[in-house]
């Protein structure tokens, strides 16, 4: 069996404990905080739903009036407790009265010994309800479907069309998609508040609205009832409304969530402070909705060096990893990423890119890991590209991994044509069936290069993460230790949404979920 | 292009009429051979070009993959479905319509004609077993039928059909480079004709790369491709048999 | 054809004009379909069609791969190689001539900008190590260089420009997809204009899909796509300033 | 270590003693017998060479002069030396005045006790002398290249003219290709004569002729000094010239030959006794010119299935050896054929294939195994075909084999565009280069499915071979025993150029190789 490799498991309790720490360190930070993401999904969480009349959501609406009267901190559901106390108003009238300029929640307070929690417990409870209802649909129509002893297949769409996605999905679950990730515009992971309503007009991929997500999530249903499978649907909880969009995936059934404790910081400069207070409000929503979150590790391979650099992946995992588990997320909902990116033209490239996926699967063994394509060697050239896939589909299989990105023939010319996911579906569909049963045949020689290249590559993310440990996350990350990235702990966007507690702050839903 | 019966190529998005090309030019890499690769694209008639890939694949020869969107539409009211392109009956129906119009068994005749080697196609249509689970010919109670396998002469051909009072010729055709089939399906249908056997037989071909409309140019009756079986050809053999009976009185 | 200069694609024999095609018909596979294919082959100026492969993607979508010989031909004495294409100094030679005619450091401000986060293709160009062994501006002794990063505004970009008084402000687009790439690039020429700043400074773009064509379209002086370094960038915008020093003459 | 496979030697020997004791009988009865095609070759190793007015060369001139005189029988040699002891023409004179009238060959017999070797010898040195340069020569440009560590890349060129051929071939070297191939127009191999001069016009190929040999050996040895490699040339020494082709080559130095004593018989319907006596003389000359033969049993799986008949390829490889070892031709010459035929839709086809190829690699350890890719299953969906052909790569690498054919994308549409052929070799080049080193570190699981299909097939094959052991070779290909093929042994093109040798016969070249 091929899918296993020793480790040295000193190593690996050592590294997992340095991750621990830093999570800890993280998490004392973090449960100090609130920010303005975390409180629009609160105001959602309790129904607040809609558009004023200049489109903005009414939850940035009552967010964004806290905000300007200095009431952050304090948090909104406090104020909808209180004012709902007074008024008997539901939190959506109120958010529409503040809207209006009718109601000013500075002027509410709650009685001593009275929590958010109690006065809003219907509404928390409804949303609660609702959550468990969507997590038990997906799991009663998972447990309905035959099960496959292969990577489930993830394929991307990105029209910028919602309408448009749905045709391209549906055929694609047609030809052979377990999974289908709406891949989101460019931009939106920078914009503070979240779209509404079926969006048409996107570019590199579509907003993630909640109608979308409703949408295709029927869409999705629909055809997979007709074939008998169960498509799972992926978006975006990254960004500056990171935790809002797990609350709205939650409540849409989405079964997957890209949800990275670094990739804003990194890849969308957005603050560090910020975005890891909203990581974690949003791992508790996932999981609680047991929807699996995919980490980004693989975009360090896409500006830093596959083979250098291997170790920094395994490092980021495991403190996806141990974040996760301080949020509550278990490592059946962690799918880990990971990349095939080392360049086709190095010398036995494909066993150093077997030892790192091997490496992967047996640090996180219970972890659905995500496995993502060759992207950065890849050229205009789709005849050489569909074979770069091929090699990648091999390694996918042969190593047991689970969420298994599609790479495209056209990754370096545009986002995914109709036939250009076909291809790549019946490309993978063809390695799965002619290589099935062969990792079962095979045996990694023992004490040869793979083990050997697997070994040093966790040393090197020992000692990373030994380095942060004692550096402590935000200098690390000022330090620049992934994809060549450094980042300042008070630069970047959002940091003006952040606000430290105040000793009266509730977050029900955190609360329930800690 | 509003009209629904107006289409286009498909990428991601409706009518955005998009195609991927690849060609080589005899040509060094540079900016000349991208830009006459462009022209070439201009006069394909696409716009929105993107040469995606600029490939040397040897001094004087550059490769190129190029998308671009394609700017006419197809009018779909204009296109007529071929007359070989009928619902295919089963056997048993064909028997009975053999039986029913025209009384008699026909003698169907094949073979892979020229130098082509190739008889996995011909042997498709006729043996017993048919292919991809479609049967063959020699399945039909109301059909004789004679395969003569491969490197058949056409002068070959055309004696054993005078010999079995054939109704029906097969010929297959495998390797068209340098048309090579077009050569030898010209030659039979020739022949054919100098004997006078033209009008009392029915000529078919088939192979690969063979479509109806050419075995229509080179004179045949019908012309079968790939993803073409034994019962698309049986149900156009009788049809025409009878529309020639018919015609005759 | 037989002049020299006419080329055609190349498949194997010389002027066969062979060409590879795919697309993707709105259509149920079938005859109807198959049909339609073919026009498009036809409409696209082709001859010798081979529609190789049919492939239904789901219902009411079908893959077509096809070949087809190019009738027209390319003629070679009508291709200008562009003024983006010239031989690319090296280093030491920018650096030369910038010190000779222009006799002062230049400045150069870069960004990806809008909401486009690849930053690869910017620095690929500005930052000193480059890119597939070419190096970046950073290396040259005569450029001050400012690399904004990725994500920038183009209100930001000019605000830079204006206050480090630069000669050259550099592009990148690489997300091109319902043409987001021309809407802003438009935007900050556009923005330049209304400031007064576009003649003042050399305006270049680039990234993978962006072509000289293009930028020249938008209203830029130059645009460079993939496999270009910043050795090209450097020699191009050098000798424009020093044409536009001399036309000021 | 994946090449290895642990077989029963038991099975093996008992399966190469019947293929022995099945050639043994082959070549009792060939050397009882000589046909019109051994009786020009021996003409052509005399010096005859050129075409009279008409086109038809000298070689057959001469033997149908001796075939409309009943001297076929006789042979050749026999009355070149005669007609030469008594006018002192050369054996080009003698053909030259043969076709002219004026000479009746046989007016002239050999005194008692003179040989037509002793008679001839200057004439057969000569020509022994050149393929013995010719070969020397091609030993010299191997020791100086770099060695290779993974399968030669074969490439085929077939666009019917020899100049364009030169052109491709060019390229392909250039691109990466060790080998070119020069395919045969089709029909050529049922001409009873070998075309002359440098030819333009064949179809799905192009003519096998010596100026041809010459034109492409030239380019080739000119782009192999350019890149300091050795590029190998193949040809077709098959069909009713057989021997005369590879005597054509030996001149030529040409590197391998496609050369099978069942090809013929099955895949043209030439005459079975005809092709196995052509095939002994050919394998004579092949073996003492140092080329390598490509026998085909790849084509048994175009036509019949490839995981059915996976035994015939087994048991034809061990004929074949045989019957080479029987004509001279060492191990280190066999480049016996297999393919990589099994449809794509499979389940675990793949590993089928490896249990193929692992078997054919352990059965003939020394020999230079020709591997084909698939045809059978490519389609007119080119990228498809990519993949394929990438599994096919990977099998040929991770098994260690020799003569790697490559597969091209456009299998089944036309014979190869340069660009075809391009992407082909980049293909297989990048899997070659990132799986360097791979199978080294992998291992086959003892006692698995890869080691048990080995023996199944091995076993079918001993079967097989014990089957025609006892009905004897000719009446096994009456009952169709390879590809579903049958042939009756007086059926068949050609056997009208088959004789008995008369006890007066001579074949000075094989006298002197046997
Ligand atoms: C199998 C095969 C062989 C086998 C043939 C064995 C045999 N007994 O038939 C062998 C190995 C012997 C062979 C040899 C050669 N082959 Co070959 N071969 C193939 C291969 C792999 C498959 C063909 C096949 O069997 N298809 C399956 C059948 C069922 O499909 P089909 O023929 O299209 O038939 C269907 C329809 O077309 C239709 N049909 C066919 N005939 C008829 C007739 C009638 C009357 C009707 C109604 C319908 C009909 O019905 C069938 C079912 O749908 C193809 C490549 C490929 N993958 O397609 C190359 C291919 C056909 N071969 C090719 C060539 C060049 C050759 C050679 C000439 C090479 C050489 N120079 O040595 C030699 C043949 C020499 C010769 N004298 O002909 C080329 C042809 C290129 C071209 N277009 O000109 C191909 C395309 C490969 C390539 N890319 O170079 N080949
Ligand atoms: C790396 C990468 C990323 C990284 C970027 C990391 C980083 N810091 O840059 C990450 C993972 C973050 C990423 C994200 C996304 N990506 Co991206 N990404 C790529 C990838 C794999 C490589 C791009 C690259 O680095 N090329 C190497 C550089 C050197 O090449 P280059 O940019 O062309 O630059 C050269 C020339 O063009 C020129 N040049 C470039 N800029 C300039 C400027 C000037 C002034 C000059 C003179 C020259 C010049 O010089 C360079 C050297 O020759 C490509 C696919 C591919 N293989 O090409 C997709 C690709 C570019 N991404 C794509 C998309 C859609 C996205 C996302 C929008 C997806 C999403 N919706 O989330 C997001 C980006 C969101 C956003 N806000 O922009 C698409 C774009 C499709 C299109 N044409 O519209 C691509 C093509 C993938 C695909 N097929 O879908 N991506
Ligand atoms: C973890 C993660 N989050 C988010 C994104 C998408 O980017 P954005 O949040 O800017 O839409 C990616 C892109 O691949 C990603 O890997
Ligand atoms: C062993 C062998 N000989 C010959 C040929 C070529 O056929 P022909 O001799 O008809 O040219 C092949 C074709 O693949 C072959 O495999």
């Amino acid at each position: 069996m091929i899918d296993q490799i020793k480790l040295d498991e000193n190593l690996v309790a050592q590294a997992k404990a340095h991750g621990a720490s830093i999570a800890s360190d993280v998490l004392a930070f973090v449960q100090g905080h609130t920010t303005v993401a975390v409180e629009r999904t609160i105001c959602r969480l309790l129904g607040i739903d809609g558009v004023n009349q200049v489109y903005a959501p009414y939850a940035n609406v009552l967010v964004e009036h806290l905000k300007e009267w200095g009431l952050l901190s304090i948090g909104a559901a406090y104020f909808i407790a209180a004012a709902h106390l007074e008024t008997k108003m539901s939190p959506q009238e109120i958010a529409e009265a503040v809207d209006q300029g009718q109601l000013q929640l500075g002027s509410f307070a709650l009685p001593p010994g009275v929590t958010a929690s109690d006065v809003l417990a219907p509404y928390i409870n409804q949303s609660l309800k609702k959550i468990a209802e969507q997590r038990a649909k997906r799991e009663e129509k998972i447990a309905a479907e035959p099960k496959k002893d292969r990577p489930l297949i993830y394929c991307i769409v990105a029209t910028g069309n919602i309408y448009e996605d749905i045709t391209q999905s549906v055929a694609a679950a047609r030809q052979g998609a377990d999974i289908i990730a709406v891949i989101r515009t460019t931009g939106q992971s920078l914009l503070d508040y979240v779209p509404y309503g079926a969006t048409t007009e996107g570019f590199g991929g579509t907003y993630a609205t909640q109608e979308n997500f409703r949408l295709m999530r029927q869409a999705l249903d629909q055809v997979g009832e007709e074939l008998g499978r169960y498509i799972r649907l992926t978006n975006y909880c990254s960004g500056l409304c990171m935790p809002e969009i797990a609350a709205m995936g939650a409540l849409e059934r989405l079964d997957m969530m890209l949800n990275d404790a670094l990739y804003g910081i990194l890849f969308r400069d957005i603050n560090m402070q910020r975005t890891l207070i909203d990581q974690h409000f949003s791992r508790q929503i996932n999981a609680v909705a047991g929807i699996i979150i995919n980490t980004g590790e693989d975009n360090y391979l896409t500006t830093a060096d596959a083979v250098e650099e291997a170790h920094t992946v395994i490092a980021s995992q495991i403190l996806n990893e141990q974040l996760a588990l301080a949020a509550g997320l278990p490592s059946e909902q962690m799918g880990l990423g990971h990349a095939f990116e080392i360049d086709p033209n190095v010398q036995g490239g494909f066993v150093l890119e077997l030892a790192h996926a091997l490496l992967s699967r047996s640090l996180f063994p219970q972890a659905p890991l995500k496995y993502m394509p060759p992207t950065k060697f890849m050229t205009g050239n789709i005849f050489k590209g569909q074979s770069q896939n091929t090699m990648f589909n091999i390694a996918s299989y042969l190593t047991g991994q689970n969420i298994h990105l599609l790479g495209m023939l056209t990754e370096a010319i545009h986002t995914p044509f109709m036939s250009d996911r076909a291809l790549s579906i019946e490309n993978a569909l063809m390695v799965f069936t002619s290589m099935a049963g062969l990792a079962e045949e095979l045996e990694i020689k023992s004490g040869g290069k793979i083990e050997k290249r697997a070994q040093l590559v966790l040393e090197k993310a020992l000692e990373l993460l030994e380095e942060i440990d004692q550096n402590k996350l935000f200098h690390a990350l000022e330090k620049g230790v992934f994809a060549d990235i450094s980042r300042s702990s008070q630069g970047g966007k959002g940091l003006d949404g952040v606000a430290k507690k105040d000793e009266r702050y509730e977050n029900p839903f955190s609360q329930i979920w800690s | 292009m509003q009209d629904k019966n107006f289409i286009k190529p498909y990428g991601d998005t409706l009518n955005d009429g998009k195609i991927q090309i690849s060609f080589t030019l005899p040509l060094d890499a540079g900016a000349k051979a991208q830009a006459a690769a462009s022209q070439i694209m201009e006069k394909l008639g696409l716009e929105d070009i993107v040469i995606a890939q600029e490939q040397s694949l040897s001094p004087g020869f550059t490769f190129y993959v190029a998308y671009g969107s394609f700017k006419a539409a197809i009018d779909l009211d204009t296109i007529v479905v071929l007359e070989n392109e009928q619902k295919a009956l089963t056997i048993e129906e064909t028997d009975e319509l053999i039986k029913r119009e025209l009384g008699r068994k026909l003698t169907v005749i094949g073979a892979s004609t020229g130098t082509d080697a190739h008889t996995v196609g011909i042997d498709a249509i006729m043996n017993r077993k048919g292919f991809n689970g479609r049967f063959g010919l020699e399945r039909y109670d109301m059909l004789i039928t004679h395969n003569l396998g491969s490197q058949v002469l056409n002068e070959t051909l055309l004696q054993k059909a005078v010999q079995e009072n054939a109704d029906v010729i097969l010929v297959s055709q495998t390797v068209t480079q340098k048309d090579i089939h077009i050569h030898n399906l010209t030659e039979l249908i020739e022949m054919a004709e100098a004997e006078g056997l033209r009008d009392k037989m029915v000529f078919i071909c088939g192979g690969a790369r063979i479509t109806h409309e050419l075995a229509k140019e080179l004179g045949y009756d019908a012309g079968f491709g790939s993803g073409k079986y034994a019962d698309d050809v049986a149900t156009f053999m009788v049809k025409e048999l009878i529309r020639r009976k018919e015609s005759n009185f």
